[in-house]
């Protein structure tokens, strides 16, 4: 049985907040949107932080302790803001194979930056992908959501630096 | 561990076909705008064809936008559809052999034959690929689309439906290859006003793309097929459980749902029938084991996508407790041509208990990089050298790896034995959802295993003890043995250890998890010694450290 | 009327009414599978994965806190190899985090040390996973010591099933999992938690405890109010 | 025959196993009477001895001595005994292993000292990167767990031994 609360109000009067609220609304704000509202947190915000899962659970009746599970089950969700710039290296079983390894080791070596971590001068976000399905660009990275195919390490860590 | 830029991301530009005239062409272009060849510009150049083919006063030409060709590794892809003259790496700055080619076509030019890669295949659920504009409603009606449907709701009840998909022989393409028709009949009689059926296109396996392509070339498809399984088990909605890491799969999923809405083909009163179905997308965040049925319904309810024991199975007690139904998409995909050719054609295809077709994606270290139907039964031999093209740069082959994480790697003496589900079972590998990935003698099999422990490691959900400790611990092993510092011992209790993480966890990830690493056992045992024994490296992939005197 | 199945468990006749699990028709005729994360009064999971038993006309073993029984089953709750497999579950829980029995508020008043001993495991094979996991002290009545945490997850379902606070919940996944309160903040500043001590009434280590109890003065508090709960929902119809 | 010649040995523990041996009281006499107890850090010979039945091993091993140590010991031992837990399971000893052997040394000689911090380099020996039981390096014969192992399990352990039997260690568990 659901059980009735007060929708909280949003956490600032950011414009996002209405993207967000929407979305909820679309699923009946029920606790079963939990998913849906941090993908829709996410994207307005780029990361969430905990007054946006705070809000999220307020407003769909989930307790905070279950959206904190949720939101760090899944590694989709960032709770950490990412640099300006991000560069997603595909890990797939092609890519591996074909060089991945050594992209993470040259972005470690000249950015000194590792999976999940973001550069002391906040420019480049290094993540991982388990497969972006694009095998036939191995070893392939998306940087600043461009798929860019058969990467050579040192080419890609100038092309990073120069950002 | 994959996190990507949020879903749904405002691709490059919004595409659209670019037609250059009204009225039917003498010739046209299909310029592959499927993920791979879109990633290497070719959007661009279907602009760019556009307009060079206006400027050259061509007036009875057009340019279409089309799903995957197939040949990914030679994108982007432009074929002339009446002959089917095929370009490779076109880029926009250079489509001038592209509109001499449109320019020459002449009414009855017959198309000649393509090579192997596609000569060999059989399109059945990938048949409107390369062909229709994957967002394009009236492309996919032109091309037979909705046919099944309409025949489904004017002419058959919904046993008949079921029988028919028995009779065809197919069996589920996500891997496991449960009879699809038993599901169906199960979910049908399973007691419950409420049913659902959920497509799963939550494809996880590294190095498969086929539910990608799927999605990205053909989505109405796909809505099809669910819709005549929604009829088939009396259920009124559906869901598309899709990763987010797609956003251009996710993209023309929801053009396609909006427009299959607005024609009605989705909603209530499908096809002027009493029959309801309509289809919501979830998406997936980034969690290989959603793949999992009972993880999925999780995820699709809300909640942490780990699983629980079966039975209940879902068909019987699935998405908020009702019955439900779960096909992966290639399994949808499939369901529209048997109803349409009925159940006999698609059951003459095949081999064995494996009938029909299944989609491959050929990848790692073959020529051929791409996406390939072929008949149940053929040879390995057959899809990596003739289809895919032999090795890259004429290397010796070692192994191709099928059924991902869960799958095994299968070494050069069994490269003829036919693929079936069975036939791979029989070699310690997997069907899976239908990656095959290509390794020649640069990569060392001990290290190949240590990747999908890695990968299993990595995406254990952490519920039950064998898998959330176990698949470290046989990584542990791994690794001990790749820097050389392994004892025999040490190897004995890998392969213990694999057997007890294997029999006793809870779902399907960690119970094939030790796979790969009995896979490699079996074929490459000389290369786990090589490590142990001569402390060396056959691939020279592992940095073996000299012999440590302390052992932590 | 409930119906009433007759099965065999290790060779033995017993029955059962519809509903029951293997587990519960076994402790009810003095058969003791091991098993930590169940627990009575709160939903199973099935996940500790210790209680694991073969079923006839099965190829996969099944956990016997979430298999129903049926007419004719053929139970295996013990075998030589079903020991092995559990000795090395145990094993894993072990080894998973750093549980040192000599220095722990539970010693000798463990469930994990009491399976070991049962299962007669004297030492562990498997690789030591030693991860560095934290101490929370914050709380003024009781602390958690993830060190010994099993993920058993009856502290998380006791608090939501039985409480109602639903402060604990977990975090992150695979070997990163961790029990948390709230928004993983110090369980000392959860606005949620009653302080009601459920949670650590039913740890079977001693993950969780009271402060102030020296080593191997846990269990002396805990009491078993859990079976007393069930028996007030059936009287009362619940 | 020879009489049946009894060692122990302590590494990395505190010594309460032995305090436990010692608990045998009158049973020693016992035993003695049927072994003699050729090395032990509660006998005064210096060398560890050639030809051993059985030792007892108390301790972890968690230095470069121990580890020299325990090699000798199973070079010249019959049949080796992880004898408490810190030998079996590296216990106490290995609480340090999630921390490292740098940070540990900073933390007890350099943090927490106020008159010239300096981290001992000669006469102790170095430390290994872990705490590990005896059977990480050598082969176990027995596993008698327990912190410590009661003196009554001591007593049959010896009995069963000395009788040629396989050793009845049920009863034993981790911890007390």
């Amino acid at each position: 049985m659901p059980i009735s609360h007060r929708k909280p109000a949003a956490p600032s009067d950011d414009k996002r907040w209405k993207i967000v609220e929407t979305r909820m609304r679309r699923h009946g704000d029920r606790p079963q949107a939990l998913i849906e509202a941090l993908h829709a947190a996410q994207e307005a915000f780029g990361y969430l932080d905990s007054d946006a899962l705070e809000f999220v659970g307020d407003t769909l009746g989930v307790p905070h302790s279950r959206v904190y599970g949720v939101a760090t089950f899944y590694s989709f969700f960032t709770l950490k803001p990412q640099g300006e710039h991000t560069c997603v290296v595909c890990t797939g079983t092609a890519c591996y194979i074909n060089g991945a390894k050594e992209i993470l080791g040259g972005l470690e070596r000249r950015l000194h930056v590792r999976p999940k971590e973001t550069t002391a001068d906040g420019k480049v976000s290094v993540l991982t992908a388990r497969c972006l399905g694009a095998c036939s660009l191995a070893p392939a990275v998306i940087v600043d959501g461009d798929v860019q195919g058969k990467v050579d390490a040192g080419e890609l860590v100038a092309q990073l630096e120069a950002m | 561990m994959s996190e990507m830029p949020a879903a749904g991301r405002p691709l490059r530009r919004r595409v659209i076909t670019e037609e250059v005239h009204e009225g039917p062409a003498r010739a046209t272009a299909y310029v592959c705008e499927a993920a791979s060849c879109l990633s290497a510009q070719s959007h661009d150049v279907t602009v760019r064809l556009g307009e060079r083919a206006a400027e050259a006063g061509l007036t009875d030409v057009a340019v279409k936008r089309v799903g995957c060709i197939g040949l990914c590794a030679a994108g982007p892809l432009v074929e002339i559809a009446e002959t089917g003259q095929l370009f490779e790496r076109v880029r926009p700055d250079d489509v001038e052999p592209v509109v001499g080619a449109l320019k020459r076509v002449k009414p009855g030019d017959a198309r000649r034959p393509q090579g192997p890669f596609f000569e060999k295949q059989v399109r059945v659920a990938t048949e409107n690929f390369g062909r229709v504009d994957p967002e394009s409603l009236d492309d996919y009606l032109a091309a037979g689309g909705y046919e099944a449907l309409r025949r489904v709701l004017s002419e058959m009840t919904s046993t008949e439906v079921r029988d028919g998909i028995t009779g065809s022989g197919l069996r589920g393409r996500g891997g496991a290859g449960y009879p699809t028709g038993l599901k169906w009949t199960t979910v049908a009689k399973a007691q419950g006003a409420q049913k659902y059926v959920i497509c799963n296109a939550d494809e996880g396996d590294p190095g498969a793309f086929m539910d990608r392509s799927v999605l990205e070339s053909d989505p109405y498809r796909i809505l099809e097929g669910m819709a005549i399984a929604a009829f088939a088990v009396h259920a009124t909605e559906g869901y598309i459980y899709c990763r987010a890491e797609y956003p251009l799969a996710v993209a023309r999923l929801r053009t396609a749902i909006r427009l299959a809405q607005r024609a009605g083909y989705l909603g209530a009163g499908i096809m002027d029938t009493s029959f309801t179905f309509d289809v919501q997308i979830r998406l997936g965040a980034g969690a290989f084991v959603c793949g999992e049925e009972t993880a999925l319904i999780a995820s699709v309810e809300g909640r942490r996508g780990t699983p629980r024991p079966r039975p209940p199975y879902p068909a019987v007690q699935g998405l908020w407790d009702c019955p439900t139904l779960i096909n992966n998409v290639e399994t949808f995909a499939s369901v529209p041509a048997i109803v349409r050719r009925g159940p006999g054609w698609y059951a003459a295809i095949g081999a064995g208990k494996s009938r029909g077709t299944k989609v491959f994606a050929l990848a790692g270290r073959v020529v051929n990089t791409g996406l390939v139907e072929v008949p149940m039964g053929m040879a390995l031999r057959e899809i990596i050298f003739d289809i895919g093209g032999g090795i890259i740069d004429g290397r010796p082959f070692k192994a191709v790896q099928t059924g991902g994480p869960s799958g095994g790697c299968i070494p050069a003496e069994h490269l003829d034995k036919p693929v079936t589900y069975e036939s791979l079972i029989e070699l310690g590998s997997f069907m899976g959802s239908g990656g095959m990935i290509v390794m020649d003698d640069t990569s060392c099999m001990v290290d190949v295993a240590k990747y999908f422990q890695d990968f299993c490691r990595d995406e254990s959900c952490g519920k039950c003890t064998p898998c959330r400790v176990g698949t470290t611990q046989l990584w542990m092993l791994l690794d001990l043995i790749t820097r050389g510092e392994a004892t025999l011992a040490d190897l004995a209790q890998l392969e213990r250890l694999a057997g007890i993480v294997q029999r006793m966890s809870l779902c399907g990830l960690g119970q094939g998890a030790p796979n790969p690493i009995f896979s490699t056992l079996r074929y490459f045992r000389d290369e786990y010694l090589a490590h142990i024994v001569e402390k060396r490296c056959p691939a020279g992939v592992c940095a073996i450290s000299q012999p440590a005197e302390v052992m932590a | 009327m409930t119906t009433v199945y007759t099965l065999t468990i290790d060779g033995r006749d017993v029955a059962g009414s519809e509903g029951q699990t293997v587990m519960e028709v076994a402790e009810e005729n003095g058969i003791a599978i091991p098993g930590l994360c169940h627990l009575e009064g709160v939903h199973d999971r099935g996940a500790c994965r210790l209680c694991m038993v073969e079923i006839a006309g099965s190829p996969k073993l099944a956990a016997a806190c979430m298999t129903t029984i049926a007419e004719g089953m053929e139970v295996t709750a013990h075998s030589e190899q079903l020991l092995e497999y559990r000795r090395a579950v145990t094993e894993m829980m072990f080894m998973e985090r750093n549980h040192v029995c000599a220095v722990c508020v539970a010693n000798n008043h463990c469930e994990l040390q009491d399976t070991a001993a049962a299962l007669g495991l004297t030492h562990f094979d498997l690789p030591r996973i030693s991860p560095k996991v934290d101490i929370d002290a914050s709380h003024r009545l009781f602390a958690i010591d993830h060190n010994r945490c099993i993920l058993c997850l009856r502290c998380v379902r006791v608090c939501d099933e039985i409480e109602g606070a639903h402060t604990w919940d977990i975090m992150h996944r695979g070997l990163e999992t961790r029990v948390q309160t709230d928004m993983g903040i110090p369980w000392g500043e959860s606005t949620t938690c009653t302080s009601c001590g459920k949670c650590v009434q039913v740890c079977p280590t001693g993950a969780l405890f009271e402060k102030g109890r020296p080593v191997a003065g846990g269990s002396k508090t805990k009491r078993p109010f859990l079976p007393w709960l069930k028996v007030v929902q059936e009287e009362r119809g619940l | 025959m020879s009489r049946p010649r009894i060692a122990t040995v302590w590494l990395d523990g505190c010594s309460g196993c032995h305090m436990s041996f010692l608990d045998l009281d009158e049973r020693l006499l016992d035993i003695f009477e049927r072994a003699d107890l050729v090395y032990s850090p509660i006998v005064d010979v210096k060398e560890f001895p050639e030809d051993v039945d059985v030792c007892l091993v108390e301790g972890a091993v968690s230095s470069e001595e121990d580890l020299h140590r325990i090699r000798m010991v199973r070079e010249r031992s019959k049949t080796i005994v992880a004898f408490g837990d810190c030998a079996v399971t590296s216990n106490v000893p290995g609480m340090r292993n999630p921390i490292g052997v740098p940070p540990l040394l900073d933390r007890a000689y350099r943090e927490n000292v106020s008159l010239n911090p300096q981290v001992p380099t000669q006469v102790v020996p170095r430390l290994l990167p872990t705490s590990q039981p005896v059977h990480r390096f050598v082969d176990v014969d027995v596993f008698l767990p327990g912190c410590p192992p009661h003196a009554d399990l001591i007593h049959t352990l010896l009995d069963d031994l000395l009788a040629g039997r396989v050793p009845d260690v049920s009863g034993s568990r981790f911890g007390r």
